[in-house]
């Protein structure tokens, strides 16, 4: 199937639910409501000409505004893929899980979490996955500041005797 | 059978209690800390198993020795400065980590690649996934206890490592494939040398079969171990050989061919489950040990019509202009699909670049396929499914 | 006198002058039995009480060598030391409930039966040591008096029924294993 | 009699004649000096001290023999630098072991730590006092040798069971259990070889039993009937899984357990363990050699008569004593390098397979032999000229396949070129 086909079909199946595409991506990119993503991420995978099988990766993006969760999905079947979208409020941000659905997403949503601090809601198990388990912050937000140490073991940047601005990489 | 007379509840340590019929069997529960530092976890990899004397009841991977947090680092420098980042995710397979990007880089900044350089990056990435297979094969060998061949696996990966030092002149971080072609040409007495070993190395693959793939140990220690069916592999997102071992011909090379893959005649080698169950470990290893053979064909077809010309605009070398926008783009990583999700903000450098590490998607699925085996079957496990440490956590 | 005399009687029949360090001998083996007897019975960890015990089967055996039983002597280490120590250590690692821990044994409040058991048990032994008529004779061994073909050949004529009863009590007893086991398989 | 045991009395008389006429030589009439109950002490000192250098000198040149197999098989050269072709490297590497920190873990049981090395060494240790070198050449011939040998073998699972408990760590703890498995169920296939050559040699005596074997190479009990290479492959496995040797090393499986039962071990006492492993594997080959391969007999009649008529001739009678030693070492250093051959072709196998093939496969199949042997012996005693024909061409094929595969090794390395790489 054909990205427009996709859409189509996912129109079709859901209207209003689906909030509308992303034009910058160059992959199929599909925005839809939190409260709507478990069931068109079922209909995903059940609907025998979507067939979305694979789950490849789910991320995130801080837009310093909103939080993105990203899922990106494939079809071993059908060899099309589709990326779903769902915003999340960047104060508290919270996103249903599809592990449910994906037992894949299982890793990459505590990653998300780990990263991002999104609550994945109905995850089975959210805890840090990569950080360790006390560690503070979200490194991946744009506003993250590394903290000065980490049980005693200080923080590299602050010995050098100078503090990492907040996120300005460009100048 | 089975009366529920007589049934005394006897305390546990650990608070709690336990009911025991009189004539019941009873042993202990033990909690064993596979890992971070054993020597056949492949890095840091920490499992957590609980065994009922050998056998193994429930495990749970612990990861994240090893995170650098790439995906920040690379927030703050320049789209070629990324590349070396991307070596030292997948180190056995650092020319494929830098493929991926590349070709992520370029697909979002439409950069055109010059075809030499495209069969360049064919050549050097089959190269790699030799050279990568073969660690795997012969650590493998290691993990089951048969130390010669992981040693004859090294002494042929050493060349493949030479020819990569005469390339670019590293040994296992390459930075070589950047966006818009490759560092360096390869010179025709390169291509002679990769051509050489390709006659050379045929031959070894049918040496490795005999030593370690059809020993009868070998067999009886692998086939029919840590059965992965393919619903399962499919629903934990296993990819690459894990998957292929399950019976299913996904390869990215053919799926959706990137580079010029679609221009070359090779075969897509799938578990049959011959010696024990299909999507067992010795399916899983011999996909690996079958697909050097598919590279060096591949190798083979690309040297015979690697055409002249350029290898990189030289003003690509410094950075590349990238719109706004984002890609995501998989590439056949020789331990699965490698994705790079890259997202930008028009600037020098990238906005968000996300990597869906295959050995992060593969290892998810341990818990649940070494449920029953025994100890030494989760080193087999672990070392069939062919994780690097590097990768799994970034 | 010739080195080699000596050293060949020595081997052969051991002179009046080694014999100076048979004392020695007996009483090491004696003490380390006993000692280690003993000990097992005083010590309080479970896992040192079982190589006790092997130190003083060990001991045992030394003595059965001294005494020119040498078949018994080898039997003893291997029945005893190489096979049911190792069961009794498989029993005490397997049942113990943390793995690493030594594990102390509790006063079980049995003291007084078993002293009492204990008597009894002395009291018997001793009686029908003192009472039963040994034979005792000055004579040396005969050379063949502790080879297996011997003790095979009484073990197939003259104590047949007792050698068969206990083989099929043995049988048994694998089989009642067996069965024990498969039942503990099918059910966990 | 006095003094009852013979065992006690021979375990001391060393090489009844080489190392007494030496000390004659040397003490000349001083010696009656001596009393003998002092002699008697100083002689079984004299005896064990022989024991340990021939153990120190083995495991050395042991050491050093499998690193360089393990080495040349593997496409490189090992060991180059200390001594002709690292031939010191051993001992380097022992200096470096004795210098090194004795780590006992806390927690451990440090008594029973301390103890283990020493318990796996003494099941080993007194094994030399049967094993024969030659006709004089042997510490004491025990009448109840083969016996021996098994009761004595099952004294070094306990230490390592020992070692494995006391180190307070889970791997050892699994690596002795592991041991303890494998060590008692693999008794029983040995026991049953050592029955079927006590059956047909009629003695328990290792001096015996090669008796038996002298003259041509087919009265070599592995040639005595179709069944006897069974025993013996079963035997040779078994062995392998009594001195705890790839493919049966689950015990120290280092890829699974770390380094199992004695990991936690360093310095001198994990020295004692790699001592005791290494003469081990000479004992085990020895009495298999013993057992199987004629022990000392060249296998050449004649050349066996000439040397036996040694009467009145001094000369011949060490000459004959240092071809026996020759032949008996050749042999059983045979054996051990088959040992290391499998160890670095095999990968490792289960602690269920390794049950597997006791129960399921070695004990039927010797158990069949030992049957077939002793009813074949009942029929022809003394053995059959026919029987033996008919085992060398049953068993031809898997004879003239190792003997290819050894002239492969070692003809044919020099004759292919290995292309080491470019």
């Amino acid at each position: 199937m054909t990205s427009e086909e996709i859409l189509k079909r996912l129109q079709d199946q859901f209207g209003e639910a689906i909030l509308g595409t992303d034009d910058s991506s160059l992959n199929l990119t599909v925005k839809v409501a939190s409260e709507t993503l478990l069931e068109i991420s079922r209909f995903c995978r059940d609907d025998s000409s979507l067939s979305f099988d694979l789950l490849s990766l789910v991320s995130g993006v801080d837009w310093t505004d909103r939080i993105e969760s990203v899922i990106h999905l494939d079809s071993t079947a059908h060899k099309h893929h589709l990326v779903l979208k769902v915003d999340c409020d960047h104060e508290s941000p919270r996103c249903p899980s599809v592990v449910e659905i994906w037992n894949a997403a299982d890793w990459h949503e505590r990653e998300t979490y780990d990263m991002f601090g999104i609550i994945y809601e109905g995850h089975p198990n959210l805890v840090r996955i990569l950080c360790a388990e006390d560690w503070e912050g979200y490194p991946l937000r744009k506003d993250y500041l590394m903290p000065d140490e980490y049980h005693g073991i200080p923080n590299d940047f602050q010995q050098a005797g100078k503090r990492p601005q907040k996120y300005n990489p460009r100048g | 059978m089975g009366e529920a007379t007589n049934v005394t509840e006897v305390p546990l340590p650990q608070g709690g209690t336990v009911a025991v019929k009189p004539g019941d069997f009873r042993t202990e529960e033990m909690l064993l800390n596979i890992g971070p530092q054993h020597p056949s976890t492949h890095g840091v990899l920490r499992v957590v198993v609980r065994t009922d004397g050998e056998i193994i009841l429930d495990s749970q991977v612990h990861i994240g020795y090893l995170h650098r947090c790439f995906e920040k680092v690379v927030e703050n420098v320049t789209w070629t400065q990324v590349t070396p980042y991307t070596d030292r995710m997948d180190y056995l397979a650092s020319m494929y980590n830098n493929l991926g990007y590349s070709l992520a880089v370029e697909k979002l900044g439409d950069v055109e690649v010059p075809e030499r350089a495209s069969y360049i990056r064919i050549i050097i990435g089959e190269l790699q996934r030799i050279a990568s297979h073969l660690m795997s094969v012969g650590t493998y060998g290691l993990d089951v206890g048969a130390i010669t061949a992981f040693l004859y696996c090294f002494r042929d990966r050493e060349i493949t490592l030479r020819i990569f030092e005469e390339v670019c002149g590293q040994r296992l971080n390459y930075n070589y494939i950047r966006p818009g072609g490759v560092s360096g040409d390869l010179t025709d007495e390169m291509l002679k040398k990769i051509d050489d070993f390709i006659d050379y190395f045929l031959p070894k693959i049918d040496e490795i079969d005999n030593l370690l793939s059809m020993n009868g140990i070998f067999i009886y220690r692998t086939a029919g171990v840590g059965i992965l069916p393919l619903d399962l592999a499919l629903d934990y997102g296993c990819t690459g050989p894990v998957l292929r071992g399950s019976g299913l011909a996904r390869d990215l090379r053919k799926d959706e061919p990137y580079g010029l893959y679609e221009q070359f005649d090779f075969d897509v080698i799938t578990g049959k489950g011959e010696k024990g169950q299909l999507g067992d470990c010795w399916d899983r290893y011999m996909i690996r040990v079958r697909e050097m053979r598919e590279s060096c064909k591949i190798i083979k077809q690309a040297l015979a019509k690697i055409p002249e010309g350029k290898f990189i605009e030289p003003k690509l070398l410094k950075n590349v202009k990238v719109k706004k926008g984002e890609s995501y783009l998989k590439v056949e990583n020789p331990r699965g699909e490698l994705g790079y999700y890259i997202v930008s903000d028009g600037k020098k450098g990238p906005y968000r670049c996300s990597v869906r590490a295959p050995s992060f998607c593969n290892i998810a699925v341990l818990p649940e396929i070494s449920r029953g085996c025994m100890v030494a079957d989760m080193v087999v496990i672990i070392g069939s499914i062919d994780i690097v440490m590097g990768e799994v956590d970034r | 006198m010739n080195i080699l005399n000596t050293l060949s009687i020595l081997a052969a029949a051991p002179s009046e002058a080694t014999a100076i360090w048979l004392p020695v001998f007996f009483w090491t083996f004696a003490l380390v039995s006993v000692l280690s007897s003993l000990a097992v019975l005083v010590v309080k960890d479970i896992v040192r009480c079982a190589f006790l015990i092997m130190s003083s089967l060990s001991g045992l055996a030394g003595l059965y060598l001294l005494l020119g039983a040498e078949f018994l002597a080898f039997t003893q280490i291997m029945v005893y030391v190489g096979g049911i120590l190792i069961l009794i250590l498989f029993g005490v690692m397997l049942t113990n409930r943390e793995p690493l821990l030594i594990k102390r044994m509790k006063a079980t409040g049995l003291v007084a039966p078993g002293v009492l058991a204990g008597l009894i048990l002395f009291t018997a032994i001793g009686y029908s040591v003192c009472t039963v008529d040994w034979k005792v004779t000055d004579q040396p061994l005969p050379a063949d008096a502790d080879t297996p073909a011997r003790i095979g050949n009484a073990l197939m004529s003259d104590f047949i029924l007792p050698f068969e009863m206990a083989s099929v009590l043995l049988l048994v007893a694998l089989v009642g294993a067996a069965m024990a086991a498969r039942r503990g398989g099918a059910e966990g | 009699m006095i003094f009852g045991g013979t065992m006690l009395s021979n375990g001391l008389v060393f090489a009844r004649y080489s190392l007494a006429e030496w000390i004659q030589g040397l003490l000349g009439d001083r010696l009656e000096m001596i009393p003998e109950w002092i002699l008697f002490p100083l002689l079984m000192l004299a005896g064990c001290l022989v024991i340990i250098g021939f153990i120190t000198v083995f495991a050395l040149f042991a050491i050093w023999m499998e690193r360089k197999v393990s080495a040349h098989m593997q496409c490189r050269l090992g060991p180059m630098e200390v001594g002709f072709h690292g031939a010191l490297q051993t001992i380097a590497d022992g200096v470096k072991l004795l210098g090194k920190e004795d780590i006992v873990p806390r927690h451990a049981d440090k008594l029973l730590h301390y103890l283990a090395p020493i318990i796996v060494f003494a099941g080993v240790f007194p094994l030399f006092v049967v094993v024969p070198f030659s006709e004089k050449i042997l510490i004491s011939d025990i009448n109840l040798g083969l016996f021996f040998v098994a009761a004595v073998g099952a004294v070094e699972v306990v230490g390592v069971i020992m070692a494995g408990w006391a180190s307070n760590n889970k791997w050892s703890l699994f690596g002795a259990m592991r041991a303890a498995t494998q060590l008692v169920s693999y008794e029983i296939p040995l026991g049953l070889a050592f029955l079927t050559i006590i059956l047909l040699a009629g003695s328990f005596s290792m001096v015996d039993i090669i008796h038996q074997q002298e003259g041509w190479l087919s009265n070599w009990f592995l040639f005595h009937n179709p069944f006897m290479p069974i025993i013996f492959l079963s035997f040779f496995t078994a062995s392998l899984a009594e001195c705890k040797r790839a493919p049966f090393d689950l015990p120290e499986a280092e890829s699974e357990l770390v380094s199992g039962f004695h990991t936690e071990y360093s310095g001198m006492k994990f020295s004692i363990f790699f001592l005791a492993e290494y003469a081990a594997m000479y004992v085990v080959c020895a009495i298999a050699a013993v057992m199987f391969l004629g022990g000392w007999s060249t296998g050449i009649k004649p050349l066996e008569a000439w040397l036996a008529d040694s009467a009145g001739n001094p000369m011949r009678e060490v000459l004959s004593n240092t071809v026996h030693l020759v032949v008996i070492v050749t042999k059983s250093m045979f054996l051990v390098f088959v040992q290391m051959w499998l160890r670095w072709t095999l990968p490792r196998i289960r602690l269920d397979q390794i049950m597997h093939v006791c129960l399921k496969v070695l004990l039927p199949w010797t158990m069949v032999a030992m049957v077939a042997t002793s009813a074949i012996e009942l029929c022809w005693p003394g053995g059959n000229m026919v029987l033996t024909a008919l085992t060398i061409v049953i068993w031809s094929i898997p004879l003239l396949w190792t003997l290819k595969a050894i002239l492969d090794m070692t003809v044919g390395i020099f004759l292919k070129f290995v292309p080491s790489g470019r």
